[in-house]
């Protein structure tokens, strides 16, 4: 396929879904083959994809064909797939995870929504079209029309759980669309200044008619944050996350609690790199207090800080993981915004990296619920001893999660921790190594209360009778949820060892960019 | 809560009438948006490159093609969506809390009946005209099936849900719902097969009998076709769940 | 009234777009009624579409359709367009997708309102919220 | 200096991570497990063997896993004379502490034996992992998987004593090593340029100020909190309700060795003691350290239970080392490297000899020890040679390690210190030698011991004795380990 | 574009905005969203986007309108706010 590779990234998924909607609605055995074979077919162009972004550098395709003016210099009047190794990166995530999920479901879906199997996995692909269109794409308002197709099947997508989740998802939707809105709102500014679309043309008219003293601009990028940061639940706008991941379905929320907020994250990014540039986003505006730069990382630590307390608080392992991941979008936020070229490395390599992590979390969380029917910590006694490679998974992930080596978690918080000390900001690296204490404190009791038998936990006030489940008479954990466990924790250590090919691989795109030394 | 929204609303209001101050007046002709490269483009040389008349069929459909088929595939994911949240298959509405529509009169009122039945047929005819001449005067796919699609909630108005899904039942709404974007994507995918890439539709000049300005003319009819029968299906299954909380019986 | 001329006439548009987008938005966080919020959510969405199109306006121009017979394109030889005669099209091909998205989502939830009415039997949020604290909860 | 890349050291250490499999595998049947155990072990130990002549030559053995797994930080193994000296002692004491593991474990009747062999195999791998690492990240690295490996060590008996103690064992190891040492290694990274190899001259030299330089140390000290220097040293005490042959191994050598193995390294290869001596900083370090030798001596002093007494004097012990090679001269730097080797042997003759205390007479507490001499006069012995070694009296090992710390107070110049390590001593005698007193020379109350006590199983008793003669052997021949540690100090003896 | 008829039309709007939330019967809400609805829709006419003025008298006048009176006859029509 070669040239076309990266439409058929976006196309496999879509065609998956249509074909579902033909044939899967009355052969029900026939969607997750369908859904497994999309997926892998998306998967494979991803990869074919990324080897020509690693052999070009960058890989351009042109929709309908329409060239740029002037011959390819001028702007943009279709819309543009621009690929380069960071999209790359994130595409091949996207790709990989949710091919992972889609093994995984196998069991599970048919457990959670029997009667509506075929519509779950056409909306599962249709939400992975929008997330890598969303990635893939080198055009503000295309963007705009795939974040509104990722949002629409992902509020579907949870609303199809207990009744709790459709009042979460519901509270999803009013938020999602404010967040929506605003980015769109944003992007409205941005035309109205520069009157182009594509990303590296608004860049270019910025720069050319000097537009960054604008109000507009200023606003459009305020707008754009505030989206960006709704939908990937950035503290304080997070309420939303909690109760639409925990009550949503096991396979709905081990797709999106990987996906949904790094997608957003690696937005974010691209908007800041491509759209205003570094330097606009960085820059200290004359006339506002506060460094912008500053005023983000510290957002960011503030964040961390209280995603973790908020998870340290919880007694539901869903719940829990929910709150983890508000605090590692602060990670990921505040490393982005430290203005500095370690920083957005280690922000990238952590949107890698974390998403693996979720992953692997939520799929052992997963096997813990089908298997002793809830996910209260209290029920955990002695799971090691009744489901030990499950557990032995779950370590993994949450060491990765807590940050020791050789798990990727250490390195992402490597990269961060020594970009926080590069750009003196102490309390962003206060607040990772805070937020490691705290995931420590989090796990370990979570390991403790599956270690020892029941009746050295007794102290511990229990609210779920372990009894009622009896685990030696559950069956023992599918093949396909227990393999795409293991690929995802043995992932984390790859990912771990071979850190620095990833991180080579976000310098080569970050090479252009002029990082300059951060302002104290 | 209320004081918190108030201050996020004013905040927000603040920040946009900031802006505001900094547009170009509204109509300006030579604001960066108007006067720019990319919209003169478009009006200048839309003749040129589609031999379209309307400017925002061809930029829809052509120009901005892609942005087109996502949005159509918002509407066909809106579909499957309300059918995955509120469809009941099966168990009836046992149980429900009483609503309004339970109050209502057996029998549809003769008038309503009668009116409805006159008006649909014209209304079809009107739909599919927009559609067929979204070319050369406002309208084109969406708005045709729109139309189409209120041609049937009308039916379902006026003679029971169950009435109208006897014409378009829900196996042929997503059946429906599906082919439109396959018309829509594999015209795309046509183009791909031919060797130029997606959506690009002057290649399709080698297997339709025009030139290739021509076939990117013809192409946009084929893609608001497509365009006009998910939206054609999504928007009366929508109503159709909405009016009967999803058990397709009943009705308003 | 220089301030009126000048910053009011001339940006009408943008300021009652921002007065019914804050009016939607309060809606839609403060309104405690499920249907009303989504109420407030279509307004707020039109408000935007209502920016967007009003950037596209022009002073004195028509609509984007070329007129067939008396302006052919360049291609036959004709006239060539006069950009200041047609409003900037752009704008209202993002637009008619907006709209088609907020019909979507509006779509959406109201089924999801119907789906909480069948658990809940009300669309009242405290009323919602007051029966979940009832419920075993984390 | 010459350098041999050799798969040697990666093997060294894989030896007992591969073991694991068998021993999982072979759980049903323990005598075919234990010899994987014991297989591993004199592999493990041949093929350091393998590698002490070349280390002996001044050559250099190397191994890189991955070129860069950070921007210019490889994962890399480098077998030096410090490295060296302390594989020797883990490797060969991991064979002794086998053995008296099974005797102690089937003669105490403890469950879940695969598990514990299984994660002491895990344990000994991560210590090697730290001896050989070449640079600060590898090490830590190897530092963290130690924490995690001996943790269900710790707990092994699932019961409500070992969650706290597990609890405090794992707070304490890991908020010191994520909250000081991670912080202090990037600082680090960040300061030197983008390089942690570990160098004689030390890799951070002259690119750090004074005050830097004292905060980075005090997180490195603290933050290894495996050396168990106070204030963060109560973890040790609490890890004592593991098993016997866990405390022994691992909180007499392996565990609490690498903390300060990894201070060395810090003093050693990352600052280089001879630009600490252009500062004068390292001294801060000397008297936290000089503080938990005399006081952790009093504590141990009023303790009851014989292994936290044991627990207490380890301390001290630890903080000997750590003072001695935060003097900086050449005298304390080798006394504090030899002093690694013996008092891990005297120290492991001490637990062995408490655990089999407890498996033949089920006795824990000191004070219902009088007269025990008389019913186990072996074990006891040991245990006399055992506490010679640990208060540096002659015929013992310890006694050098001991003379070179207060050559290199004396060398240093601070008096003070010398008194610090004077007093100890006499602390360590005050709290040993009644132990050894009463227990040969008093006579046992009536009924103290039931009649059918004699000596614990030979698998036991065995080690012990070893351990003890090694104790005595390292006074009369302490000549290789003078070599490895002289290769440190960069003084020919 | 006619500028009195423009600044007539967006007055309307901000009025039924407003009533169509202040309304409690959830049933005349509706009704007056599809009036604004219309409204704006006539407002997009007077803008010269026929396209769009198109579309919403399709979408937001009449579709809009029409799902969200089923879903308040399914539902409750009294709202406490």
């Amino acid at each position: 396929m070669g040239e076309q590779a990266p439409i058929v990234i976006v196309l496999a998924p879509l065609f998956g879904a249509l074909l579902i909607a033909f044939v899967g609605i009355r052969f029900k055995a026939l969607c997750l083959p369908v859904t497994l074979g999309a997926l892998s077919l998306s998967l494979a162009a991803t990869v074919e994809t990324f080897r020509t972004v690693l052999a070009r550098g960058e890989f351009v395709y042109l929709l309908g064909g329409w060239k740029r003016l002037q011959e390819g210099d001028g702007i943009s009047i279709g819309i543009e797939y621009r690929v380069d190794t960071i999209s790359g990166l994130v595409l091949l995530v996207i790709a990989a995870v949710s091919l992972l999920v889609a093994i995984y479901s196998r069991t599970r879906v048919v457990a959670d929504t029997p009667d509506r199997v075929p519509y779950y996995y056409m909306l599962y692909l249709l939400l992975v079209a929008g997330l890598a269109g969303m990635t893939i794409t080198n055009d503000a308002f295309n963007l705009y029309v795939l974040l509104e197709i990722s949002s629409l099947t992902s509020y579907a997508l949870i609303a199809v759980g207990s009744r709790r989740a459709v009042l979460s998802a519901f509270n999803y939707v009013i938020m999602g669309t404010i967040g929506a809105s605003f980015y769109l709102l944003g992007i409205g500014y941005l035309y109205i200044k520069t009157g182009v679309l594509n990303m590296q043309d608004i860049h270019a008219v910025i720069i050319a008619n000097d537009l960054a003293e604008s109000p507009s601009i200023r606003v459009a990028s305020v707008l754009i944050l505030m989206g960006v940061w709704i939908k990937m639940a950035f503290f304080p706008l997070h309420a939303w996350l909690p109760n639409a991941y925990s009550y949503s379905p096991t396979t709905t929320g081990a797709l999106m609690a990987p996906l949904v907020t790094k997608v957003m994250i690696y937005i974010m990014i691209r908007m800041m790199v491509t759209v205003f540039g570094l330097d606009y986003s960085f820059r200290a505006t004359p006339g506002m207090p506060l460094h912008w730069s500053n005023l983000v990382v510290t957002l960011s630590s503030i964040a961390i800080v209280a995603g973790s307390v908020m998870a340290l608080s919880r007694r539901d392992l869903k719940k829990m993981l929910t709150y983890i991941i508000i605090a590692e979008v602060g990670y990921m936020v505040g490393g982005a915004w430290l203005a500095n070229e370690k920083g957005m490395t280690g922000a990238v390599y952590h949107i890698v990296s974390d998403a693996f992590m979720t992953l692997c979390l939520f799929l052992a969380v997963g096997v813990i619920i089908a298997r002793t029917g809830q996910s209260r910590i209290e029920g955990m006694n002695g799971l090691f001893k009744k489901m030990p490679l499950t557990m032995a998974a779950f370590t993994i992930g949450a060491l990765s999660m807590i940050g020791l080596p050789p798990t990727c978690g250490f390195f992402s918080k490597w990269y961060l921790v020594g970009a926080g000390i590069e750009a003196g900001q102490w309390h962003y690296v206060g607040a990772l190594l805070f937020s490691s204490l705290m995931n420590a404190v989090i796990f370990f009791r979570i390991f403790e209360m599956a270690y020892f038998p029941k009746e050295v936990n007794e102290a511990e006030p229990a609210c779920f009778d372990p009894d009622a489940h009896p685990l030696e008479t559950l069956e023992k954990t599918p093949s396909s949820m227990a393999i795409p466990l293991w690929i995802s924790a043995v992932t984390l250590i790859v990912l771990g060892v071979f850190n620095y090919t990833i991180v080579q691989w976000i310098a080569s795109a970050l090479q252009s960019l002029n990082f300059f030394p951060a302002a104290g | 809560m209320k004081g918190l929204a108030l201050f996020a609303v004013a905040f927000t209001g603040a920040l946009l009438l900031y802006a505001t101050g900094d547009f170009p007046d509204w109509g300006s002709l030579d604001s960066p948006a108007n006067g720019g490269e990319l919209s003169t483009h478009y009006i200048k040389e839309v003749r040129k490159e589609t031999e379209v008349p309307n400017i925002v069929t061809a930029v829809l459909a052509d120009y901005r093609g892609f942005d087109t088929m996502f949005e159509t595939v918002v509407v066909f994911v809106a579909g499957i969506a309300i059918i995955a949240v509120l469809r009941d298959f099966g168990n009836g509405s046992r149980g429900y809390p009483p609503a309004l529509a339970n109050n209502l009169p057996e029998e549809p009122d003769l008038i309503v009946t009668q009116t409805c039945n006159l008006v649909i047929p014209v209304l079809q005819i009107f739909a599919l005209y927009v559609l067929a001449h979204g070319h050369h005067s406002p309208g084109g796919g969406f708005q045709g099936g729109v139309m189409l699609g209120a041609s049937y909630i009308l039916i379902a108005l006026a003679n029971g849900v169950e009435a109208a899904m006897k014409i378009l039942s829900e196996r042929k709404i997503l059946l429906m719902a599906a082919t439109g974007i396959l018309i829509y994507s594999g015209t795309g995918l046509v183009c791909l097969l031919l060797g130029e890439n997606f959506l690009d539709y002057h290649v399709l000049s080698r297997i339709l009998p025009t030139d290739p300005i021509m076939a990117r003319s013809h192409a946009m009819l084929f893609v608001e076709t497509g365009v006009a029968f998910t939206v054609t299906a999504v928007m009366f299954s929508i109503y159709a769940n909405l009016a009967t909380r999803g058990t397709l019986k009943g009705g308003l | 009234m220089e301030f009126f001329e000048q910053l009011i006439i001339p940006k009408f548009n943008y300021w009652i777009y921002v007065i019914l987008m804050m009016i939607g938005m309060r809606a839609m966080i403060a309104k405690n009624n499920l249907v009303k919020k989504l109420i407030g959510m279509a307004i707020f969405q039109t408000a935007i579409i209502l920016f967007y199109v009003s950037i596209g306006v022009k002073e004195g121009a028509n609509i984007p359709i070329l007129d067939h017979h008396m302006m052919p394109g360049e291609i036959h030889g004709g006239d060539p367009v006069v950009v200041a005669e047609f409003a900037n099209p752009l704008p209202h091909v993002l637009m008619l997708t907006a709209i088609v998205v907020g019909v979507a989502t509006l779509g959406l939830a109201l089924a999801m309102s119907q789906k909480i009415y069948r658990a809940y039997g009300t669309l009242e949020e405290d009323d919602i919220l007051s029966q979940i604290k009832l419920e075993p909860n984390d | 200096m010459e350098t041999i890349t050799s798969p040697i050291p990666l093997f060294a250490c894989l030896a007992s991570l591969l073991a694991v499999i068998p021993i999982v595998a072979f759980g049903k049947n323990p005598n075919l497990r234990e010899s994987f155990t014991f297989s591993a072990g004199f592999a493990k130990l041949t093929l350091v063997l393998l590698m002490l002549p070349w280390v002996l030559d001044g050559k250099i053995v190397e191994f890189t896993f991955v070129d860069e797994i950070v921007k210019g930080v490889p994962l890399q193994f480098r077998v030096d004379g410090l490295g060296m000296l302390f594989t020797l002692v883990a490797s060969t004491l991991w064979i002794l502490t086998s053995l008296y593991a099974i005797g102690y474990m089937r003669g105490a009747h403890e469950g879940s034996q695969t598990r514990f062999f299984a994660f002491f195999a895990v344990s000994l791998s991560a210590t090697l992992g730290v001896a050989f690492a070449a640079n600060l990240l590898t090490m830590y690295l190897f530092y963290e998987m130690l924490s995690l490996a001996t943790f269900p060590l710790v707990t092994h008996h699932q019961d409500r004593e070992a969650r706290t103690g597990g609890r405090t064992y794992l707070t304490y190891l890991l908020s010191t090593s994520i909250g000081f040492v991670l912080p202090a290694m990037i600082y680090c990274y960040w300061k030197s340029g983008g390089n942690m190899d570990f160098s004689t001259g030390g890799f951070l030299a002259e690119k750090v100020g004074p005050t830097e330089s004292l905060v980075l140390l005090l997180l490195f000290v603290f933050g290894f909190a495996k050396s168990g220097v106070m204030p963060f040293h109560s973890w040790l005490p609490n890890a004592m309700v593991a098993p016997t042959p866990v405390s022994a191994l691992l909180h007499a050598v392996a565990v609490v060795k690498v903390g300060v193995f990894c201070i060395i390294r810090v003093f050693t290869g990352v600052f280089g003691t001879d630009f600490l001596k252009t500062m004068d900083v390292a001294v801060v370090i000397s008297w936290i350290a000089g503080f938990t030798v005399i006081v952790s001596s009093l504590i141990a002093l009023t303790q009851d239970n014989l292994k936290r007494r044991l627990a207490f004097s380890t301390i001290g012990q630890l903080s000997y080392i750590v003072l001695g090679v935060s003097l900086l001269s050449t005298f304390g730097v080798t006394g504090s490297i030899l002093h690694i080797a013996m008092h891990a042997c005297g120290k492991i003759t001490l637990f062995f000899c408490a655990g089999a205390i407890y498996v033949a007479a089920h006795k824990k507490y000191i004070s219902e020890l009088v007269g025990i001499g008389r019913v186990m006069p072996v074990t006891m012995s040991a245990f006399f040679i055992g506490s010679l070694s640990v208060i540096g009296l002659p015929v013992t090992g310890g006694l050098i390690s001991k003379f070179y710390l207060v050559m290199g107070t004396m060398q240093a110049g601070h008096m003070g210190l010398l008194a610090v390590f004077l007093v100890s001593s006499i602390l360590n005698a005050a709290y040993f030698l009644p132990i050894v007193y009463k227990a040969f020379l008093c006579r046992p109350e009536e009924s103290q011991f039931e009649p059918g006590i004699k000596e614990a199983p030979l698998a036991c008793v065995v080690p012990l004795c070893i351990t003890s003669i090694m104790s005595v052997l390292l006074f009369f021949f302490p000549g290789i380990l003078l070599d490895l540690a002289s290769l440190i100090t960069g003084v020919g003896n | 574009m006619i500028p009195a008829f423009d600044i007539i039309l967006l007055v309307f709007l901000v009025v039924t905005s407003v009533i169509a939330l202040r309304v409690r019967d959830l049933l005349a809400a509706s009704m007056v969203f599809g009036i604004y609805s219309f409204l704006i829709c006539l407002l997009w006419a007077e803008m010269t986007a026929v396209d769009v003025a198109f579309t919403e008298a399709a979408v937001g006048a009449g579709v809009s309108t029409v799902i969200m009176v089923a879903t308040v006859y399914q539902t409750a029509r009294r709202s406490k706010d």
